[in-house]
């Protein structure tokens, strides 16, 4: 079942230890395999190696499965394979196991060492229930393995049919939507009376020659006059007086924001 | 409750009912170690006479196929009710106002790309039909309405359709310029060349 | 020769003949205008049953495929399944088992990490899928099989995973830590669960 296209190391002196990778057959003693690429990590290997102990996950020994690991992490290392870090870890771990489990029960430590070996037993047990379950979910009578569904359904098609919806008055002012938007749009401005920039700086220059003191714009501007007027004078007055200001003729004082706006003549 | 039939005709059915095409006779009984297939080719047969699916040989071919008179369970219709997009209302009442009319000139008028699929989902829901084609360079295909469209819509005759004085009568008309909608009144669509192409005399007011 | 089955039971034959996939008998009945196909579903599993094809239910879903014993006669060449890396097909199996489960859960059981692309393929072959998350700090993904996980092994639903009431009988199923607090518990000198483990028998070297 095991993949085996890891590498595969064989050692030069192969010895009488039944150890193989775990996808040689157990009947192969004679070769030993290193194949630390075919173990899914340290439980998997420790779980092969308990395997070969031939009794119960239940009932193996943990000392005796240290060693083993111990060994064939030391085997390998002796073989200068690399060995990636987890096993290592691992094989560091269960010696500190070792070493804790043949001390005096009293100067143990807590956890104490039985605890660790039960966890590592437990831990063991779960993962070859799994690998079994694995191994019996695969045996089981697989769709197109071992039972074949049709070779050429037929199918089933279910067609669509989409029925539309748009009612008249959808239909009505979607049409005026596009008269509206592809209508050349024509802006009409009225003839209105205007006081002209030109004139305004006229009036306001002519006035401020009479004046000397400080006048309100707003007595500049025509009296008695249509409102609509009346509003372009104050815009073109108030232009005008930006304009004398600029060319040094005239000054200007506003006391507030949006206040009245004052001015004078520039004594010449 | 029913006769097992025996291994050959299992192994024949099964065969016949995983293979990826049909199969003779021959091919069958080297696929089967050599057997006589066709006794259970005959047997299979009498089986499933009068079941909803049937072992049929043609030219020679053996295969299982659906009962004829249960082919309709193979193609299902589903209705579905969708709205029309608002870009397909607005090509259905461009093609509806300026009939016959062509892509280039919906487009012209709307003032947008319109996709392609727009007057396919028109002509799907039955509304817009295929009427020719112009009679201009490139002939481009000219699009109608249907009478499906009419009935829809409840309307008698494409006359039926609101003019654009009643359209902004009801309020359906953006409000713009009162002098826009005196030019407007004076020369309508002059000013569009597009547009005047498209007049039929169903169109003039 | 023989009695001719009823037209829904023929209805439903020529339906899941010709399916493409798997239909539960809701979809069924959806597809036939609403019949109550359960006894039809019922009946057509009792008239193949020792035929060359068999009316199987996997997750709720009805499929025909081939009778087992006949796998002899229908291997391909080229085999149809997916090949399964060992991680993969470990981890399939502890999703399985344990579903709903997250990654974590499934690393704590194999010792390893198990690499992105390994559930990536489960998933791939549709018999993992995501699960939602777990309402836990970090809110973990959860995994869990699908029906086609089922079908696929030929489980008519997870209670027939091969072993699962052994398993959970045995505990083996169970979290280490839950699994050593039940056997520390469970002996005499309950208050010093170290003294206990340690006087395990199977644990003397």
């Amino acid at each position: 079942m095991t993949d085996t296209d890891g590498l595969l190391f064989e050692p030069a002196g192969a010895d009488a230890d039944d150890w193989d990778g775990p996808g040689a057959s157990p009947t192969r003693v004679a070769a030993l395999y290193l194949e630390l690429d075919g173990w899914e990590g340290p439980l998997d290997l420790l779980l092969d190696l308990a395997r070969r102990q031939k009794v119960d996950l239940k009932a193996i020994s943990i000392l005796a499965l240290v060693d083993q690991y111990i060994a064939y992490i030391e085997r390998a290392e002796a073989l200068r394979l690399e060995i990636a870090a987890d096993y290592l870890v691992m094989a560091a771990w269960l010696a500190y196991l070792k070493s804790a489990m043949l001390l005096p029960k009293d100067e143990q430590e807590d956890p104490s060492p039985e605890e660790l070996a039960l966890r590592l037993q437990l831990r063991l047990q779960r993962l070859g229930a799994m690998r079994e379950a694995a191994a019996r979910l695969l045996a089981r009578d697989r769709v197109g393995r071992d039972v074949f569904v049709r070779g050429v359904p037929e199918g089933l098609r279910i067609d669509r049919k989409n029925l539309w919806q748009c009612d008249w008055y959808s239909l009505v002012s979607a049409y005026a939507v596009v008269k509206a938007r592809s209508e050349p749009v024509v802006h009409m401005v009225r003839d209105r009376l205007v006081m002209t920039l030109d004139s305004a700086i006229d009036r306001v220059s002519a006035m401020l020659g009479v004046r000397l003191d400080w006048m309100e714009l707003r007595d500049f501007l025509p009296a008695n006059v249509d409102p609509r007027l009346k509003r372009s004078a104050l815009a073109s007055s108030f232009v005008a007086a930006l304009e004398l200001a600029r060319l040094g003729k005239a000054e200007l004082r506003q006391e507030e924001v949006f206040g009245p706006m004052h001015l004078r003549r520039v004594p010449a | 409750m029913m006769e097992c039939p025996d291994e050959l005709v299992r192994a024949v059915e099964a065969t016949l009912f995983a293979a990826e095409e049909p199969m003779t006779a021959e091919a069958l009984a080297a696929h089967l170690a050599g057997a006589e297939v066709r006794p259970a080719l005959l047997e299979l047969e009498a089986h499933y006479r009068g079941r909803g699916v049937r072992l049929v040989e043609r030219g020679g071919r053996w295969q299982f196929q659906t009962a004829p008179d249960l082919a309709h369970l193979l193609r299902r219709e589903r209705e579905q009710v969708r709205k029309l997009s608002r870009a397909a209302t607005e090509v259905l009442a461009i093609v509806a106002y300026h009939e016959p009319v062509s892509r280039a000139e919906i487009e012209a008028i709307r003032g947008v790309q319109t996709s392609p699929g727009t007057l396919d989902v028109l002509m799907e829901a039955g509304w817009v039909r295929v009427a020719g084609r112009r009679e201009v360079p490139g002939r481009p295909v000219i699009y109608a309405t249907t009478p499906e469209f009419l009935s829809h819509f409840g309307l008698a005759s494409r006359r039926d359709l609101p003019g654009i004085d009643e359209l902004k009568a009801a309020g359906l008309l953006d409000p713009v310029d009162e002098a826009y909608d005196e030019l407007a009144r004076a020369e309508p669509e002059a000013d569009e060349p597009e547009a005047a192409a498209l007049e039929n005399p169903e169109e003039s007011a």
